[in-house]
């Protein structure tokens, strides 16, 4: 090894295997015709060494030939990992692969005790202390080695006991409320809150600090935490001894330094007010609200120093808000990443920040809120970083995570209340990444055939003003039981436009021009009479359609009564029960909305307002109009806990010659009272409540006005005047994915035939716990509700689920 | 096929389970005297409860914050004082969380000078007059005071608190004298050794298996030994508190830490005299001849006093996680986990009999009065004095 | 108990334990040329793991990139074709093993129905194509005679245009909604940023109608004349509404719909 | 018609009066950029010429411009000419919170300012 220097004329390599001498040369910093001298060696050595790939290398020197004899490490064949329970095997493997040692590398011996303590700490973490980590090698031929690593986890040690030592004024349950770390009680399974972890008590410490700086506790100290385990080794006891200190209320407010704004402009944002008890919190919330406002003209790195003036004496604090606006900034570029499928244009439209503008930080917020309501991505992530060598330019970079925001459901779907679906359906909100919607629907059940093909553009214009259309043919045979409602068959095709104007950030105004034609079969023995008597009263009578079926003697079927048995003569036909009506209509519907609400899917905060109008124009057959209004209201109450309340309440009568018209009228059970009326708003545009999108635990549509037919059959009429509505608690944060939410709700409503005859007591209350799911295939809500307010004959439907999305 | 067997309770399952009883030839007949109920207990928090005894009468403290004077004969109360309030509270919302218990009183009283001395877990230090109940004086220490107050002959009250500190107070009126401070590991074994007083000197064992002596007149330090130096990877390794009770002879001081090192050393000094490699989290028993130790296996020791061999070792209760010795007549009696006493031969260390009292563990050290009741607590709150055994 | 483990894994009976190297690597070699990836990643894998060092081993490493990557499985191939660069810098097909990386970042998010349907890939996520084009550059200078050379030099062209066609679509967005400054701006990086890119005439006639709106007379004047030197024919000289689509062309995404034209 | 909305448009840098007058011939373009920030038109065929273009287009009415050119010789500023828009931080400031902000995530660290301001 210790030679003195000499001139390389050759270099030749020992020892090689696995290894190809070329890539010996091209780590070796020494080449044919060098001068060789001590220190080169050492440094060759260190540098073949650091390739990883040899246990052992030699230089040595025979005559002026420099031989490099090299023993290689052995490449790995297996890792086998027995005895994990609670961390999966591929996590472990992920985590052993991070650190050079997986299936094929070369064997590296040091890796082998940072293994043990990579398993060791991500064990610890999880407070399994007393876990054992064996890790075997055994050589195999052509230089190989098996690794095998044994763990016996052994028991968590869990968390017997907290107890905070110094606490006058608070009780230990009020500060250790949003605690993450817990003593075991019946949920530790679950929420594993009595799993002793550093990171989590020095979290909470943290917390219980905030809780008495935001208190006005200015002198609050943790002074010293002691953590003591059982002999045993099983359980875990934590002590925290803390320091209340006095409590400061607040003596002088003031704004300082170079505000850009007017002074009193910024003093109208500060929360705290002389003499309130000091808060930390509202004294961030106050540095918050300073800097988003000079955020929102340019000054993106603005920073507020609260500097406190402390009076020890008579417990005061005196804050000056000290502004260093830092530079105006401009937005030099704004890049969109993570939108394999989706349209750079369907994003940046979206934007209300622009490029080679200055930087505006509400702006930015907006359009986070913008894109987080497209429904098109799980997350939206918004980066500002500084422009290298630009000390006033920032660009913008937007990193989403698309989810698929449509619904390709083709086979069976099933509907309570509609019995086996058979569909066809693909709904894409962002078709084809171009943000565009486009729905085919094919559904096919027990008492519908439905076909519809809408398609839109959200922005047909530049400044959001979308366009779309729908054509749509159903055909609805209510004869059926299942569908709880009067016995008729109604064949319903509609085309329309649509759009939507938008006034401004949340406001916008709906206008959609469509014509539909009603077909109504009804059946003179099953539907019920004041069905038949309206279409008669409004639209004249229609002669029954005659019925065609071959009797013994080839002739169309007569009258048992006069069948002759003769071909040659033809009989009188009977006449079926069935008769039909076609009712033309054209519709205009105008709306107003205002929708706030920050998500598309699972809104979490805002506010949703629309009330529309839909109108028959004059010179239809029929002339009526509907009015509904939608209200939509969520907010957190707290950061596991939301709630949701929404109301509805629909109006429609008949206007003009319809309304001119006279009709009989029928009682709540539907008993014909001597009087007329003029026709209100045609049954079939009636509103029906209940069922699994309105108020659960009913049967759908079966809520309201019912006409009983015979014994137990009985059909429901709907009604032209619809209230209804629902509380529901739910509960964001308890599945980690946000496409899941399980919530408590509160549900009533009722719809009956005018306002006048409106009474909270038949309102129908219902409530229950239902869990919604976005699946890949569209949403699923599953519902369970007990009524609580109802009528002997309504029919109850405790447990309802939804599957493929109401089309 | 590791996993069937693994169903049904593997090997190295029933290696951890505490070894069965087995039948003893002669049991001698041991039959309680009275038994109390004392609440919940402390088995929640991990204490070590035990009785303090002088003369004829039994001092407790129970679950509500209050101590209690009981008589040894008969356990009627003679007198029931509140020391520190316990205030118990749950949220009605939070359901799924237990009630959270603040406060109440930690170890065993201190007695002395015709004073009871209570330690509360937010850091009350309480005086009570031994006869009479009444409240001397209160104060308040800087963390919770987990081992029983030390009423020195001198009338000095010497406190451990659960930071570390070492407080010297006032017999009057609870005024403090001195502090000592010494720092702690970031882990420790549940529990803080009593402080002991002798020659002047107060001796205390800490966490970090060292021994320190403070002068009692000022609370300067006059020597400090290490026991067991604390070594290993991490710090389940590097646990060595010395948390039992230690016994001061002659000018001799025997302490013993729970990383597995026993010590004998010159009570004015330091000086090391002779040490064993059996550790313990409970502590000693100091006898004329004999020292009496059970180590964290399960063994019972019986060691000769001036050199630390080993006169005889019972084996038959392992991993039943026996208490500190104490010593009845001439039987020894240790608490297990089971909730079960059991008498060995003083002589020989042979199972000579044993008593269940209920199904919940024995932490705290058995107390026998000078006529040689003996008096246990168990960690449900169980209280219960057995007469010496013939 | 040994049953009851051989029912789970067929570990020792499978053939990719017993099989000597020549035969796994031919088996390995016809499961790829007749596309079954799936089989043939799997007796690669099980090879390289088998015989660690000889020549079929090296040979193997590559194939199994080329395996992973046919497989669209692209994280597992680039670690593959790293591994093989690390381990195997001299290798005589190392030219091939950095013009392969450079593929795995090119296709990387081409296979879905985006490219059936004709959209224009440059305006969706530009981080595989930006890392292919800085691989490719790669192969270039490092074996400027490679095989694989003049190949790499037609992608990083397709590769320059297509990144310079979508800032120029982000600039004729900006021209349309009149945030002049935004697309003079993204018209100078294309001519910054992708010189002789085929979108270099369309970024001097957007500068020039973004210079027209903010009413920059002479800057316009100016750009549209050098405009005139390189471009004589480009569109935007005559026709006023350019780059305008007319209102069938905006819907020309639908005729682009029917993969069949 | 007047009604629908059209998003505000703005484009270019603010000025502050204050800065702009402190503008003398013959200072660095260096000195320039550190009282009134980088021009937002910097043509690549105009290398002696920056521009402080500023538009606005609010939601009635069709874009103002202002444009502050800037004429350098060599590296010293030669002249300037054109006006730019007027301080208007307040009215600014109260349009853009009607966007309104979002509360700042709080895991998220405050953005690091950038070295040389």
């Amino acid at each position: 090894q210790n030679f003195d220097a000499f001139q390389v004329a050759d270099i030749r390599v020992e020892g090689l295997q696995r290894i190809a001498p070329g890539t010996v040369f091209t780590y070796l910093p020494v080449e044919r015709g060098d001068q060789i001298d001590r220190r080169k060696t050492a440094e060759a050595i260190r540098a073949l060494f650091r390739t990883g790939f040899f246990s052992d290398v030699r230089l040595e020197r025979q005559g002026d030939i420099l031989v490099v004899v090299v023993t290689e490490r052995p490449a790995i064949n297996t890792i086998t990992l027995t005895g994990n329970k609670d961390i999966q095997t591929e996590d472990l493997l992920n985590g052993l692969r991070g650190i050079g040692l997986s299936e094929g590398e070369t064997f590296n011996p040091l890796n082998l005790d940072r293994v043990t303590q990579e398993l060791l700490r991500q064990y610890n973490n999880r407070g399994k202390y007393n876990v054992s980590i064996v890790p075997t090698v055994s050589n195999l031929d052509r230089n190989r080695v098996d690794i095998s690593i044994v763990i016996a986890e052994g028991k968590a040690s869990r968390i017997r006991d907290i107890n905070i030592v110094g606490n006058e004024t608070f009780g230990e349950d009020v500060l250790r409320r949003n605690w993450e770390s817990g003593t075991s009680n019946w949920l530790s399974w679950y929420r594993r809150d009595d799993q002793y972890s550093r990171e989590k008590l020095s979290g909470d410490l943290e917390k219980l600090t905030n809780f008495y700086l935001d208190r006005g506790y200015v002198d609050f100290n943790v002074e010293s935490t002691q953590v003591a385990i059982s002999p045993d080794k099983r359980d875990i006891f934590v002590t925290a001894n803390v320091a209340e200190g006095p409590v400061y209320t607040v003596s002088s407010v003031k704004v300082s330094g170079e505000t850009i704004l007017p002074q009193e402009e910024l003093e109208r944002l500060i929360i705290l007010k002389e003499g309130d008890t000091f808060s930390r919190g509202l004294v961030e919330l106050t540095s918050d609200a300073i800097i988003a406002t000079l955020g929102n003209v340019g000054y993106a790195f603005a920073q507020v120093n609260p500097v406190p003036e402390i009076d020890r004496d008579n417990r005061t604090i005196g804050l000056n808000f000290f502004v260093d606006p830092g530079p105006r900034v401009q937005v030099r570029r704004i890049e969109f990443s993570g939108n394999t499928t989706t349209a750079d244009e369907v994003l940046r439209r979206e934007m209300r920040q622009f490029e080679g503008s200055w930087f505006s930080q509400a702006a930015i917020d907006r359009s986070k809120i913008r894109l987080q309501r497209l429904g098109f991505f799980d997350t939206v992530d918004v980066e500002t970083p500084p422009v290298p060598g630009q000390p006033d330019m920032v660009d913008v970079k937007i990193t989403v995570k698309e989810r698929n925001s449509g619904q390709f459901t083709f086979g069976l779907g099933y509907q309570q209340s509609y019995g086996l679906i058979t569909t066809l359906q693909l709904v894409q909100n962002n078709f084809v990444g171009t943000g565009n919607r486009f729905a085919l629907s094919l559904q096919h059940n027990s008492y519908s055939e439905q076909f519809a093909l809408s398609f839109t553009d959200p922005y047909f214009t530049d400044d959001g003003i979308s366009l779309g259309f729908s054509i749509a043919h159903s055909d609805f045979d209510y004869s059926d039981r299942d569908a709880n409602l009067a016995n008729f068959n109604n064949a319903v095709s509609s085309a329309e436009f649509f759009s939507l104007i938008p006034l401004t950030e949340t406001d916008a105004i709906s206008v959609s021009l469509g014509i539909d034609r009603n077909q109504i079969t009804t059946d003179d023995f099953n539907t019920p009479p004041m069905l038949i008597d309206y279409l008669v009263d409004s639209l004249g009578d229609r002669a029954r359609y005659p019925q065609y079926h071959v009797d013994n003697d080839g002739n169309p079927q007569t009258d048992p009564s006069n069948d002759d048995d003769d071909p040659s003569t033809t009989d009188p036909l009977t006449l079926g029960p069935y008769r039909k009506w076609n009712i033309n209509a054209w519709r205009l519907q105008l709306g107003w909305q205002r929708d706030s609400r920050n998500d598309f899917l699972m809104p979490t905060r805002g506010l949703y307002h629309r009330i529309g109008a839909e109108i028959v124009l004059p010179g239809s057959d029929l002339e009526y109009y509907r009015i509904n209004y939608n209200f939509e209201h969520y907010w957190l109450i707290r950061s596991w806990l939301g709630l949701r309340t929404a109301a509805e309440i629909g109006y429609g009568d008949s206007y003009g010659d319809t309304r001119k018209q006279q009709c009989r009228v029928y009682d709540e059970l539907g008993e014909l009272t001597t009087e007329f009326e003029n026709c209100g708003l045609p049954f079939f545009r009636n509103y029906y409540v209940g069922g699994p999108n309105s108020v659960r635990g009913f049967e759908a549509n079966s809520i309201g006005p019912i006409y009983t037919f015979g014994d137990s059959y009985q059909q429901a009429l709907g009604g032209s005047f619809k209230t209804a509505g629902s509380f529901e608690l739910y509960f964001p944060t308890l599945f980690d994915n946000r496409g899941t939410r399980l919530s408590a709700f509160f549900d009533w409503g009722n719809v009956y035939r005018g306002p006048d005859v409106w009474e909270a007591k038949t309102l129908r209350l219902s409530a229950g716990i239902s869990l919604t799911w976005q699946s890949p295939m569209g949403p699923i809500a599953i519902s369970y509700a007990a009524p609580l307010q109802y009528e002997r004959h309504d029919q109850i439907e405790r447990l309802q689920f939804t599957f493929g999305g109401s089309f | 096929c590791a996993t069937i067997k693994g169903w049904f309770s593997s090997d190295k399952k029933k290696a951890l389970e505490p070894a069965e009883l087995v039948e003893i030839a002669n049991p001698i007949r041991v039959d309680a005297a009275w038994s109390r109920n004392l609440g919940d207990g402390r088995a929640r928090q991990g204490l070590r409860q035990r009785a303090a005894i002088d003369g004829e009468r039994v001092f407790v403290s129970n679950d509500e914050g209050r101590v209690l004077a009981l008589d040894l004969a008969t356990g009627r109360t003679l007198w029931d004082s509140a020391a520190v309030e316990v205030t118990r509270s749950g949220s009605r919302l939070s359901f799924w969380k237990k009630g959270i218990r603040d406060g109440g009183l930690s170890g065993g009283p201190g007695l002395g000078n015709g004073m009871v001395v209570a330690g509360g877990r937010n850091g009350e230090v309480v005086a009570l007059d031994a006869d009479t109940g009444a409240e001397r004086w209160r104060t308040r220490v800087t963390s919770e005071v987990l081992a029983s107050p030390l009423v020195t002959a001198g009338g000095l009250i010497v406190v451990r608190s659960g930071d570390g500190r070492v407080f010297g107070l006032n017999g009057h009126d609870g005024s403090r004298k001195w502090v000592f401070d010494r720092g702690l590991p970031n882990l420790s074994v549940r529990g803080n050794g009593a402080p002991i007083e002798g020659g002047g000197l107060v001796y205390l064992g800490y966490d970090d298996g060292s021994i320190v002596a403070l002068r009692a007149l000022d609370g300067a330090l006059a020597w400090e030994q290490l026991i067991a130096p604390p070594e290993g990877r991490n710090d389940l390794e590097r646990l060595a508190d010395v948390d039992g009770e230690m016994q001061l002879g002659l000018n001799e001081l025997y302490a013993v830490s729970y990383h597995g090192m026993m010590m004998a050393l010159a009570s004015d000094s330091g000086r090391p005299l002779w040490n064993r490699d059996i550790g313990s989290y409970g502590g000693l028993t100091l006898l004329s001849d004999r020292l009496l130790v059970a180590d964290p296996d399960g063994n019972v020791w019986a060691l000769d006093r001036n050199s630390g061999a080993a006169l005889w070792k019972q084996d038959a209760l392992a991993r039943r996680w026996l208490t500190t010795p104490a010593v009845q007549g001439d039987y020894v009696v240790v608490g297990d986990i089971e909730g079960y006493l059991h008498w060995l031969r003083l002589s020989d260390g042979t199972l000579a009999g044993r008593r269940r009292i209920e199904r919940a563990p024995i932490l705290g050290t058995p107390q026998v009065s000078a006529s040689g009741v003996l008096v246990a607590v168990t960690a449900e709150g169980e209280l219960i004095a057995f007469p010496q055994p013939q | 108990c040994a049953t009851i483990k051989g029912w789970f894994d067929r570990q020792d009976s499978e053939p990719t334990e017993t099989l000597p190297v020549e035969a796994m690597y031919s088996e390995a070699k016809s499961a790829m040329n007749s596309h079954n990836y799936e089989r043939s990643g799997r007796y690669f894998q099980r090879l390289v793991a088998r015989f660690p060092y000889g020549p079929y081993s090296e040979q193997s490493q590559l194939e199994l990139a080329y395996v992973l990557y046919k497989q669209g499985r692209q994280e597992e191939a680039t670690s593959a074709v790293n591994r093989f660069i690390r381990t195997y810098p001299t290798h005589r097909h190392i030219d091939y093993a950095y013009y392969l990386k450079a593929l795995i970042n090119f296709d990387r998010n081409g296979s879905n129905i985006l490219r059936l349907l004709r959209q224009d890939m440059s305006s969706r996520d530009l981080a595989g194509p930006t890392q292919a084009m800085n691989d490719f550059a790669d192969v270039i200078r490092r074996y400027p005679n490679s095989r694989y050379a003049p190949d790499a030099r037609q992608r990083m062209i397709f590769l320059r245009n297509l990144l310079a066609r979508h800032e120029f679509n982000v600039g004729a967005y900006y021209l349309r909604r009149e945030a002049f400054v935004a697309a003079a701006n993204r018209g100078k990086y294309i001519l910054q940023a992708y010189p002789q890119s085929a979108h270099e005439g369309d970024a001097l006639a957007l500068m020039e109608r973004a210079y027209r709106g903010l009413g920059e007379e002479q800057l316009a004047a100016d750009t549209r004349r050098v405009l005139e030197l390189n471009y004589p024919e480009h569109p935007a000289l005559n026709d006023a509404g350019w780059p305008e689509k007319g209102f069938f062309d905006r819907l020309d995404f639908l005729n682009r719909l029917n993969p069949f034209d | 018609c007047g009604i629908v909305y059209r998003q505000p448009v703005f484009q270019g840098t603010l000025l502050d009066k204050e800065y702009v007058d402190q503008l003398k011939v013959g200072m660095t373009r260096q000195q320039v950029f550190s009282l009134i920030g980088s021009p937002s038109v910097a043509d690549p065929f105009h290398q002696s010429r920056w521009d402080y273009v500023q538009t606005a287009r609010r939601r009635t009415g069709d874009t103002e411009i202002k444009n502050l050119t800037l004429y350098f010789e060599g590296d010293a500023l030669a002249r300037w000419e054109g006006e730019y828009f007027p301080e208007a931080d307040s009215e600014l400031a109260a349009e853009m919170r009607r966007f309104g902000n979002l509360a700042r995530d709080k895991d998220k660290p405050r953005q690091p300012r950038p070295a040389g301001n």
